[in-house]
């Protein structure tokens, strides 16, 4: 509900946080569907009028997000994203501050920032929109493409490996890691949800198609036939259950997941993986994690993990009260005349 | 050193003093000591710390050799002193790097425990200098200051190696009763930083006093000096360093905008000190974020700006290059920020901890596209203070990064400042965007200023960025049409802020046959030569640019009120390259890049040079 | 379009034509085929592509116009025209954004099929320009080219997205009927191009057929157009686009230096085509790495050329803004390094697929300290084969990070280049230092460069590092005396370079009244309009910089030659800046910053105007 | 054993490997024992000629390393050192190069290429020492500084909560983790070793106090007193214990690791948690890198993980060679007079 303690009730709708600029991605780009999904969460989330509401982004088709929200916004410069958006939380800790990336701009020019801004738990909602490739510049590998990808700066394929963004941020010790799909709207919404309500860097990773570069690079997991054999939705307090039929599970044999069969009459509800997003072991993620790297696994999306401790800004502000407190609020001339002072005559 | 009277008190009118010796020594801080009971004692002066790159190098060694020169006068002085009358040598080290600029005739005070062989061979000397005669010529004087401080603190609670690190204030004892000045400062001193340790306070206090004593009791020096105040303006002053001028002015340009001060920043040498002096001001609402690089320093603060606070970045040359990118993007949004570069010696790591002045073209013309950038330079310690709040000033009134160049000289350096009152600073206001009414974020003002609307404030939601804005609307544009238009826009808006700013002054005669020109921290050094110059007969005049994009709307003026020009920087000419692009006007450029202060004796050969050796008729 | 006979098939010298569409119209495909074949009948040609930031921005829309010019003639030309004498407009929207540019009394083909209301809608048009006499004084020629090709394409299993698709082949081969070229150099590209998919082959083949056979068959066109081939030297020719040539530039001087080459590069528009030519060539060996960000991109190549390696970097403003820091390294470290930056419209994000020229400053003061570093500039798409041989040279005989220029325009323009031999291309001698005795990493031969010693190499280990070195051995030196030493020394480095380039050149007299003076990728534009400016008998010559630090040793005496220079760049004046401050003479602007190339009549009014009306006398 | 293939048997001393500079670290500087170890380990794992050895570094007190080592040496800028030795591994993958890096230079500044070091698996071994301070610009907060920590630019304590280096290494997917403290010399001594023989990114996290302006900040862990009841060996194929009297150790319960008193009877050493150092399995990495973070554990020492994968360095020359079979050998005038070529005579 939106409800703002303090002015007055605004009831906002999806229409009031469009732009009144055209929107230009290219027709068919999964980018519109995100829009879509937080133009439409954000009259149930936002607590605050929302010109206490500032989109920050980098460079790349995904950043150009801030231009379609009626909001305030800023189109930063590439990969710099997370620190634009720190400095505009830390300047005023009332406005709610979210990123737009994309997995180049957010993981590779923009890795340092965005792991530090982790690290340091600053109060971010960042969305990276995950489309595998560089779309603005037009098709080159990203950080994020599989091993042996061809592209334009690969035509005999890459020879690294991808980054795995969970993981990634479960490293800089993120405070609220999440994954959703451009092509499900419903989980999308609910991901951007969590993430408004969290306080502290929230994460989500979005997998986008690009139909210019990277056509059908999540086929697998948006297409009919095959989505619910390879997609798995985490639920909080649910053992793990995919497939079609929901005949799949994932049971944990120490530290090794597996994946049964719930028909064979061998194993059933009761001996899978129950999820807890609250879990603060980060091996719960880490596991979690590779699933995307082993064959056979599904790929989860929804909240891997959440949890709650102060925030950056919390913390700033605590001390300046509390400094305040001891020293008294800063009076210039009396720091001025302090020290060795003297006088002349 | 010029005596004015000979008697057992001498009267000087100015001193130049080196104290000398391993970094785990303490020098820094005896200079320190030194300066501030100097301050309060009413002299002016001007100091010079000069240490290692490493942190602590090894013991006796010549590279790990730390020094502080400190000048100090009855008149008014703007250097360190070209050369020390007195030279305080802690080691063999610390005497064999530092002789070479001793005055001639200079006084010397060794501390003689220290000239043993192993010493002496860290130091690379071969015999000791100290009995082979190479110090004939100067008044040497030996005093055990390692054993007399062991002694004085026999019975002490502490360590021998506690005991051995007081001998500087042995040594700064001595020195107080030499140049006969009080020691309760630093006995005030010693008894605050220590009052966690007993032993400290009574190890040190002993040491000092025994120094003093030792000065009085024994034969021998038969002489003391003193220098009488300098007659300064009326006021209240404390002695202060660039750096911490720096942190005030800014600290004092957020009280008088009321806007809280956010800085971005990211550790380096020599400006460090200026988020460290900022960290201290959490109860003036002062956010200190130590960003994990540069360009997080800068953009954070860039974000900071977009927010509606007093946004700033402070670093050295490595880190400006490093922000280059990110100052054209606050070009391009038009919002306040002020980046402090804290020059050092380059290129690329170059000489960390000593100063330079060439990163000025990196400050007018180091980026991207046009993008032009206001660029001011303080002239002495504290007149960062005065340059902060002038950075801060035009930054809002012009939405608009400005570069302040400061250097390691005068950030390290310090003098006396007339400290101002609150009231009598400039204010500095600022006027957010409010009304919904005919707003535009592309619309300017009289200035070519356009609004500071910030997150927060109802109805004026918009989007800003690096792309190219329509001029008014400030949407993305790219029309050619609209791109010269905006590219030559923010070139004048740049251009315009010389309407704004002081004329450049002259001081001498304001027109004739030579000008030396200068800009930043080489102020001082110029003045003194200048003004050794004229009591020499010679016909020059000075003039000092602290505004040098754009330049002071006179310039062209006072540069052609001259037949002659004469360019001293610590640089290859970057100063004489932008005046000679600018005024078509020839100079003749005098540049030495040795990671210090100019001299004042090699201004005024140069200037007598320049005048072909007439003086100036 | 001048023509030269009245008859069926009319004899042009000239012609401009400009296609304009969707993004998604396949303009910048149809463009290029156009240019291949034009160039294999023999015409000199230049072009023009020109392409919005957004990839596929919604169709219909004018901001999604994607559009293509070239030029071509029977003579030497060297700019992609001033204006079009034809549009190929596939849409309202190419019609309402291109027609202000066309000549007057110009040729327009239109897709009369997409003039439909939501097409004039999307291009803010109150009207249909086909009907309402706004095209009046234009020819203007409707032709439903979607149908046709719909209708032409009957039959193909092709799905309507895709048939609808195919329709710029149509437009294509109405082109090659009009303007009299032969249509087979496109249908074997269709079949390569194609070779998986038999039905796109038969679609595309189809539709550029019918196009063809539409001219021919229809009464619409009255006549046909032919333009002879130009007469240029003797030789083998492809046409080539600057970034091409700059990627190919850098494998000729790879296997004529006998290094491997490597290239450390984050894509970035107008430069990411570089790596992506040069990461075809692995059978040389060569190593593209696309690196994290553009400081991973240069250091790689940094430590690259440490380890022996011919290593290079490519970029565009921005990233050169963000590579700022480690060039310094490379000029302390004194490592061969080649830096391309490919300008685009700034500053910040700026115009990112517009061209510029306002790199300059950047690439010649942009850094911390004193840190000279050579700057070349290409002057057309074919040069910066050249010029990438050039700074590599340069880079590997001085032992230093070498800046090469080129810009948006020339980098994706293309001309007919002779091809040269491998046999014909100057070597690069390389000598790898490998003996022991006499060896200083720092110890430099009659080119003032310090020895390559290379990881690897037997007894020679040593370090190097950013810190200041000192003379000859190169270890670490905070030696006040040794920094001046060395920053005068990297300084005379670079500055000596001069007695090692081309002198600089005049085109017409050598002197007289006004010097048209360029750099870079404006030649051509100066070059045609002096050329047309010397047709109607003004008296006025052209010089063009390629070196631009250092300058090449004759430029005084070429600028004290003339009465006037006259310098026209896409920027506010930055050669002008480093020509009047290096040689202090007066020079006249002509800045215009539209993120194209500046147009060849607006120099020949500047040149009119500098003259003063009269014709140079 | 010194053992070059290519040319001949040579034998080296530490000696050797002591460049002809002065050290110049502070008396009593962790540094000097890192040095030690690496000059003494150096005889016995380096596998070529030393010349083909070479040392990067960023800027800090720790980046003087190269200087003091009698191989080739590149004193890089601050925190660039993982890419300028990429540079040099690519241009001659038949150098051994090798990292020296502080917390500062490697976490702050120099987060994103260390990161994308490990992503690629670039064949580099990086030694960072860490002691959570920054020593050459004289004691500000470093990202391994605890929260909390005051320092020169914390005058009232840190907000923000330090990088766990090891859990960052483990994002980024690096393929060797290992952690050493400078005052346990052998054991240094074996995780340069075993770096040394690891092919990829290898990753070694070196406790170091700084005497000067953060002393003592490992003293739980290397005082006589406490070091026992605080560090945890890992050691492959053995169970976790650790304690004066080998007293304690740890067992897993789920994914949840316990400290269990040995001597109670209660547990044995069958109970407990078995070090699997090939376990590729991030859970495992993850769970010991909480440690230090957890009351009550012990600090592991030793190699976190190992996994053997493709470098990047094999996979870019695998490449080359697979198109040079493909296409042949480059041919320069071939490859200009090709495309669109036509004559005009
Ligand atoms: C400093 C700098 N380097 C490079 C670029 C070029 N650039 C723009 S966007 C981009 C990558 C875009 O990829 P991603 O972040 O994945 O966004 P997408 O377009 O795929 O949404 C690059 C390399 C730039 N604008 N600035
Ligand atoms: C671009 C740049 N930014 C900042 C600095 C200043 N600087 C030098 S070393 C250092 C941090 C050193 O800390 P660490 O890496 O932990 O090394 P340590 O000295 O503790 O061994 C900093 C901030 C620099 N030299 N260059
Ligand atoms: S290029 Fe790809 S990511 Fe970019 S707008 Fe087009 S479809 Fe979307
Ligand atoms: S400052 Fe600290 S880390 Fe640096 S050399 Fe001294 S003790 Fe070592
Ligand atoms: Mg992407
Ligand atoms: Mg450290």
């Amino acid at each position: 509900m939106a409800n703002n303690v303090e002015v007055k009730e605004i009831k906002y709708t999806a229409k009031d946080f469009a732009s009144d600029q055209e929107v230009r991605w290219c027709p068919g780009c999964g980018d519109y569907s995100i829009l879509a999904q937080v133009q439409r969460t954000f009259p149930e989330i936002i607590d605050r009028p929302k010109e206490k509401i500032v989109w920050v982004s980098g460079i790349g088709c995904s950043s150009r997000f801030p231009y379609y929200m009626n909001t305030y916004g800023f189109h930063g410069i590439h990969g710099r994203a997370p620190a634009i958006a720190t400095g505009v939380k830390l300047a005023n800790p009332e406005l709610s501050v979210w990123v737009a990336s994309g997995d180049g701009d957010l993981l590779s020019i923009g890795g340092n920032h965005f792991i530090h801004a982790c690290r340091k738990n600053i109060d971010l909602k960042i969305l990276m929109f995950n489309n595998r490739i560089y779309g603005l510049t037009k098709g080159q590998y990203s950080p994020t493409s599989e091993k042996g990808k061809i592209t334009k700066t690969t035509p005999y394929g890459s020879v690294d490996y991808p980054f795995n963004p969970p993981m990634l941020a479960l490293g800089a010790e993120a405070s609220f890691i999440a994954r959703s799909i451009d092509r499900h709207p419903k989980h999308l919404q609910e991901m951007i949800r969590r993430a408004g309500l969290h306080k502290g860097t929230a994460f989500i990773e979005i997998f986008q198609n690009c139909n210019i570069f990277n056509d059908g690079a999540f086929a697998l997991l948006t297409e009919k036939d095959t989505k619910d054999d390879h997609v798995l939705e985490l639920v909080h307090g649910q053992p793990m259950i995919f497939g079609k039929n929901k005949d799949k599970g994932i049971k944990l044999d120490g530290l090794t997941p597996m994946v049964v069969d719930l028909t064979s009459g061998k194993y059933s509800k009761d001996d899978l993986w129950v999820h807890d997003e609250f879990d603060p072991n980060p091996a719960r993620t880490a596991i979690l994690a590779m699933f995307d790297e082993t064959p056979g696994f599904p790929t989860p999306i929804g909240i891997f993990r959440q949890i709650i401790k102060e925030t950056y800004d919390e913390g700033l502000f605590r001390q300046i009260e509390e400094v305040k407190k001891k020293k008294g609020e800063g009076d210039l001339e009396k720091i001025l005349f302090s020290g060795n002072v003297w006088e002349v005559n | 050193m010029e005596t004015e009277k000979e008697k057992e008190l001498l009267q000087l009118k100015e001193v130049t003093i080196r104290f000398a010796g391993d970094s785990g020594d303490g020098m820094q801080l005896t200079g320190t000591q030194f300066s501030e009971t100097t301050a309060l004692v009413g002299n002016d002066l001007n100091t010079l710390p000069d240490y290692p790159a490493e942190i602590r190098a090894p013991a006796g060694t010549i590279y790990g050799v730390s020094g502080f020169q400190l000048h100090f006068s009855s008149e008014d002085i703007f250097t360190p002193g070209d050369q020390p009358d007195v030279l305080v040598a802690m080691n063999p080290a610390a005497l064999k790097k530092n002789l070479p600029e001793l005055k001639k005739g200079g006084m010397i005070i060794v501390n003689s425990d220290s000239f043993d062989i192993k010493n002496l061979n860290l130091a690379h000397y071969e015999s000791n200098p100290l009995e082979d005669g190479s110090l004939d010529g100067y008044q040497v004087y030996q005093v055990p200051i390692s054993s007399l401080t062991a002694n004085a603190l026999e019975g002490v609670k502490l360590s021998p190696k506690e005991v051995a690190r007081a001998k500087n204030f042995f040594a700064l004892g001595l020195m107080y009763w030499l140049f006969n000045r009080p020691i309760d400062k630093t006995v005030q001193w010693i008894h605050e930083k220590f009052a966690k340790n007993p032993e400290y306070i009574e190890g040190n206090e002993k040491a000092l006093r025994a120094g003093y004593n030792f000065g009085e009791m024994t034969e021998l020096f038969t002489a003391r000096y003193t220098v009488e105040p300098a007659k300064l303006p009326k006021g209240t002053y404390r002695s202060i360093s660039g750096n911490e001028a720096t942190a005030l002015g800014f600290l004092a340009a957020s009280v008088k905008s009321g806007l809280p001060l956010f800085l971005g920043s990211y550790p380096i040498t020599p400006a460090s000190e200026i988020i460290q002096y900022l960290s201290t001001y959490k109860n003036f609402g002062v956010k200190t974020f130590q960003a994990e690089d540069e360009i997080a320093g800068i953009t954070t603060a860039i974000g900071a700006s977009f927010a509606g606070n007093l946004a700033i970045t402070s670093t050295s040359g490595p880190g400006l290059a490093l922000k280059t990118e990110a100052i054209g993007l606050a070009v391009m949004t038009e919002l306040p920020l002020v980046i402090i570069d804290v020059q050092r010696g380059g290129p690329s790591t170059g000489l960390p901890t000593k100063t330079e002045q060439a990163d000025l073209l990196q400050a007018v013309c180091g980026r991207n596209g046009e993008a032009p950038v206001p660029v001011l330079a303080a002239a002495t310690p504290s007149d960062c203070f005065n340059m902060a709040i002038e950075a801060s000033r035009i930054a809002i009134k012009y939405m608009t990064p400005v570069i302040l160049l400061t250097d390691g000289y005068i950030a390290n350096g310090s003098e006396p400042w007339k400290i101002p009152h609150v009231n009598e600073l400039p204010e500095i206001p600022v006027k957010f965007r409010t009304e919904k009414e005919g707003f535009y974020p592309y619309l300017r003002d009289e200035n070519l200023a356009r609004p500071w609307a910030i997150p927060g404030t109802p109805e004026l939601e918009h989007r800003i960025g690096g792309l190219e804005k329509s001029d008014i609307y400030g949407n993305v544009s790219y029309d050619p049409d609209n791109h010269h238009k905006m590219v030559t826009l923010r070139a004048k808006k740049i251009k315009n802020i010389e309407n704004d700013i002081p004329l450049l002054e002259v001081e001498g005669e304001s027109s004739g046959e030579l000008l030396v020109l200068g800009w930043g921290g080489t102020y001082g050094a110029i003045k003194e030569a200048v003004n050794k110059a004229r009591a020499q007969g010679y016909k020059v005049s000075q003039a000092h640019f602290r505004y040098i994009n754009p330049f002071p709307k006179n310039t062209e003026q006072v540069l052609k009120s001259f037949k002659k020009i004469l360019i001293p920087e610590i640089n290859l000419g970057q100063l004489a390259k932008l005046i000679k692009s600018e005024f078509l006007v020839d100079v003749q450029q005098f540049n030495v890049v040795r990671g210090l202060p100019l001299r004042v004796a090699d201004i005024v050969d140069q200037i007598i040079k320049t005048l072909g050796g007439n003086n100036g008729k």
